[in-house]
């Protein structure tokens, strides 16, 4: 759908656990054709220290109510102020931006990977994968046992597997430590969003494996929507933003040194 | 309902909002949230002679009520500008102004002639002011006599409005507008971002990749205020005035302190529409006031 | 638990953070608030030899996350000064510096003069960038030969440490540092305030009485860091950095850019205690850090 | 009392009319001899354009509960944030500050002169010139009879005449218009806080009148406790700060064109 600026009303804001929030927004314009691995950026009002907007991934959109949910983990004033907000109000959001994953076709087998709160695309993408006929394997990692959420939600829409950097919960290592990402799953397309030392151990891992591998990068953004330049990686053909060429990258586009 | 529209030499606008160069692309990635048309003007991002791959990322800071940009002119260079950009921006009714840098006074040169011949494009804005390239750029606007240099060379060869954009780090700007002034400029623009620089405690390392950047934003605003209506006292030709604004307040602000046109550049970020209610907010204030035109704000600051 | 301790040539601060001249009164006015022996060291307001009534109100607007002051230099002059404030201000323990101000080098000389007699007194900051007066100020701190004579012509009347503050409102202000030190300047602090201005636009007015004034607060801090770093680099004597400090992060990002002590400004009217809680603030970041001492940030940005 | 800085706890805060907040605060020190007419400065949260502190005069005082008010008109950011503050949330505050009225002798009869938010250190004025045996008459001035508030409250320590601008409440006209500020009451002492050009006409009147008469200032200030020297107004003796050398001032001792 054609970009827009607008007021979007809060339908709900869900707390998940300590750091994460889960904010359900309705546009009064019809949702269409959202790409999982778009984002949104939004305005954060009453904090002296947020200046631009912040950018969230599209974590779900649920076209029938005409709603999409985003996925906030707080680590800043930014997503502290948007974790407060209440039910009913409105957040000046610019959506939907970038360009999303690329689309399996039916019958293959992905995995999806999440990190921390790199899992916030994964929603949408498992949901609208399954939709059309794809194996969709997750898998989640994060710090610890109570880190971990939307599990069951996740499992909706295929096989959920989990890590944590403690062992308090499924596989005791990083994501790329659990044996579904070994050579013996063959996947079709890994699609990954995470810290990027993740995602450079699951790039390295996809080279390994000769499998196609999707990534979703967080660069800094000033704008969101391609004219300030700021948010930049490097890539075979130079320099590309990721708000607008990106933020999901092949990760053989990418000048990474893995 | 008063007249916004005022002039910047030979140009017309219809109104005295325009967009600063580098905050508003080419225009097009504004065509989904605003009618690009109903702008008094809109600067494109700045261009080289040649392809510039720009500074390495991170190339932004968020600092208080502003920011620091790193961006260091990335731009395809002039030949595809004419080939694929000017095309494209050709199809604007509004005026539509090229921002031309160089690294030697040669590159300006042979860039404003290139830039010459394209009908469509009605004024330069040459940019001796930017503070994130390592050759020319910011030590062409700091220096009176490099500033008056370059104005005469490319003057030589530009007929149509020749603006020239002020670099802010300098001890006393009006002497620089009137050095440029004098050589043949037809306004200046100012003002251009703050060199400065911002670093991580954590890490103790610096956050952008060239250690210094460009300040730009509402934090800037006071001082490229003083700088603009100092520069207005200073000059004849007509003043564009930016730096921090954010409103149409601010934008007022910036036209009584003597600015016959302003900029709007790091506000685009934070809201894509704030051009068009910016020129809504200015008509209102006219009205309020019983103007019946934008000229009489410009320069009115009552002492 | 770190030594904080850090040396501005012969002065010994127990601590790096000093307060800003103008923003401290003389101290007293804190002693409800803060233990102001706590400090590393105190700056009394800009006395000058004569008493001044400085300019008129208003001499203040607020600005995005910063403020204009238009004071002019508000004192009672140098007989009062001795007179009644230096026997109060003698009782603390901690760094008493005067802050110098002239508007003739004659002036400068007989101030420092009046003030070298003081015993209690460590040290003076000789402040060449008063944007707010008419004549002298910033005169002194925006031209290399101005500022050279006047910190050579004080050198030559003074033998305690020598402080010169600097004017942010130059093209290049590694320049000037540079041009103090070698006239004998012990130390360098910057920056005093940008010079900006704020306009009301309902009443079509300038808010100052004086149309412009000083900029201070977090809004200057990318540009006095990028100022402190490059002086830092320019220059062997210890530089003491400022603008817009307001949290122990902000104070380790300038010494990390080259300070070897911190001057907190404006943030002092916001909080009151701000000083303390810097100091503590720097103590828990270098444990955190497992640094021995404050000196281990000194200039140790990571390229 | 000594001037602090801490954290108060709102005990209540009442909408009084459209743009009136009256906010009760509880240090946790013990308040004493606080004069009518000091002020307390506020840091105000989450307003990105309220950089400074915001003055507001001492409403009233009650030392049994521990606990003062404040009397808030919204007139811009920081003012409407204030207005949201809920019940025990905290604000930082530094107070006491400034000089207060001077004290009326017992026996003495004085007028209160409020016009609009200017009543607010009125009411601990009333309070205490009460307690000490003072004949105590309030007149307050208002655009309209919507905005006149606190009238019942202040009937409690003296008489109370109100005009209003438009005519819909008292008398119409200015505060100098009530036959109250006329020669044939004599007052030993007017005490004024309100616009500019109230005070003003009010000193004026006084002057005519012979009648002492000190008026409360609210010049713009950065710091109120009197090292930035930005407040200042013009006297007999020079530049004074009215954060600390006022906000109360004898009118004799102004430089006003009366
Ligand atoms: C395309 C994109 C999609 C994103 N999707 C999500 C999402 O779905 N859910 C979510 O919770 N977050 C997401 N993020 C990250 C989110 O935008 C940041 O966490 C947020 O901007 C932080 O704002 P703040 O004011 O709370 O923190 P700040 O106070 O600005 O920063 C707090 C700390 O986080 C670091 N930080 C802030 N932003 C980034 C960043 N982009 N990359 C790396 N470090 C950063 C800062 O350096 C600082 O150390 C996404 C970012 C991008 C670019
Ligand atoms: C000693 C003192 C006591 C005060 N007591 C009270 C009180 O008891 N109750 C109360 O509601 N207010 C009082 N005020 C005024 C109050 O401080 C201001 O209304 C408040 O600071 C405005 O903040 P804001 O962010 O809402 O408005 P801003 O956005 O800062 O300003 C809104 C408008 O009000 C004007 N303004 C702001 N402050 C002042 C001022 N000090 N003088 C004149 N115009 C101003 C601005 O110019 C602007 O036009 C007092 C002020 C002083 C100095
Ligand atoms: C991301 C970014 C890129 C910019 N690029 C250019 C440029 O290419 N040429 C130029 O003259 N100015 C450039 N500028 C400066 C702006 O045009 C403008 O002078 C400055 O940002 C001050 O205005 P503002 O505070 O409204 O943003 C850039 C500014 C930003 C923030
Ligand atoms: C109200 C006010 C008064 C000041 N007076 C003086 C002065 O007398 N002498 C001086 O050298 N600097 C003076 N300054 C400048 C400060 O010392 C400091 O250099 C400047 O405010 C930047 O630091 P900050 O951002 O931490 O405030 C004054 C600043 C303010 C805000
Ligand atoms: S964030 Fe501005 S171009 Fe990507
Ligand atoms: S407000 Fe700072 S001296 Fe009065």
């Amino acid at each position: 759908m054609k970009k827009q600026v607008c007021d979007l009303t809060v339908i709900n804001n869900t707390r998940l656990n300590h750091d994460n929030y889960l904010i359900e927004l309705k546009p009064s314009i019809k949702l269409e054709n959202i790409q999982p691995g778009q984002f949104v950026n939004i305005q954060v009002k009453d904090s002296p220290t947020t200046f631009l907007r912040r950018p969230f991934s599209i974590h779900d959109v649920n076209y029938y109510n005409n709603t999409f949910a985003i996925l906030v983990k707080t680590v800043g004033d930014g997503t502290f102020k948007l974790s407060k907000i209440e039910k009913n109000e409105t957040l000046d959001v610019v959506f939907p931006l970038g360009n999303g994953f690329s689309e399996p076709s039916k019958g293959e087998k992905i995995l999806l990977i999440g990190g921390g709160v790199g899992i916030a695309p994964m929603m949408h993408m498992a949901r609208e994968s399954k939709n059309i006929g794809v194996e969709v394997h997750i898998l989640l990692g994060a710090r610890s046992e109570s880190d971990h959420i939307l599990v069951n939600e996740f499992s909706q829409f295929g096989q959920v597997h989990l890590t944590t950097d403690d062992g308090t919960l499924g596989i005791h290592g990083f994501v790329t430590d659990h044996d579904i990402m070994s050579s013996k799953w063959k996947f079709d397309r890994f699609y990954c969003c995470g810290p990027d030392p993740m995602m450079h151990a699951v790039a390295k891992r996809a080279k390994a494996l000769k499998t196609e591998c999707e990534v979703s990068l967080e660069n800094m953004m000033a704008c969101g929507f391609g004219v300030c330049l700021c948010c930049v990686t490097k890539t075979n053909e130079g320099n590309k933003c990721v708000c607008t060429e990106g933020p999901v990258f092949n990760i053989n586009d990418l000048e990474w040194q893995i | 309902m008063a007249d916004l529209s005022v002039k910047i030499h030979k140009l017309e606008l219809k109104n005295p909002v325009m967009t600063a160069s580098g905050t508003f692309g080419n225009g097009v990635e504004f065509d989904d949230f605003i009618d690009v048309n109903a702008l008094g003007g809109i600067l494109l991002k700045g261009t080289t002679l040649h392809h510039r791959e720009g500074n390495d990322y991170p190339r932004m800071a968020e600092t208080a009520l502003g920011m620091l940009n790193a961006v260091g002119l990335q731009n395809k260079g002039v030949d595809y500008f004419c080939k694929h950009i000017y095309p494209i921006v050709s199809k604007y009714s509004t005026n539509v102004i090229v921002n031309v840098n160089g690294s030697t006074i040669e590159e300006y040169i042979e860039l404003t002639q290139r830039i010459n011949e394209l009908e469509h494009i009605a004024a330069i804005e040459l940019n001796i002011s930017c503070p994130n390239v390592k050759e020319g750029g910011m030590a062409f606007g700091t220096s009176c006599p490099m500033a008056e240099q370059v104005t005469r060379e490319v003057r030589k060869v530009y007929d149509k409005t020749l603006i020239v954009k002020l670099s802010p780090n300098v001890t006393n700007i009006a002497e620089i507008a009137k050095a440029v002034e004098a050589q043949g400029a037809d306004s200046v623009s100012l003002v251009n971002t703050f060199l400065g620089m911002a670093v991580n405690a954590e890490t103790r390392k610096p956050v952008l990749s060239t250690i210094t950047g460009g300040l730009s934003g509402p934090a800037i605003k006071p001082i490229a205020l003083r700088m603009v209506w100092q520069v207005a006292q200073a000059v004849k030709v007509p003043v564009i005035g930016m730096g921090g604004i954010a409103s149409a307040t601010d934008a007022i602000e910036f036209m009584l302190a003597g600015a016959s046109a302003v900029q709007i550049g790091t506000a685009n970020f934070n809201d894509p529409q704030c051009t068009i209610k910016i020129i809504k907010g200015i008509e209102e204030y006219l009205d309020r006031h019983k103007l019946l035109s934008a000229s009489d704000i410009i320069g009115k600051l009552q002492m």
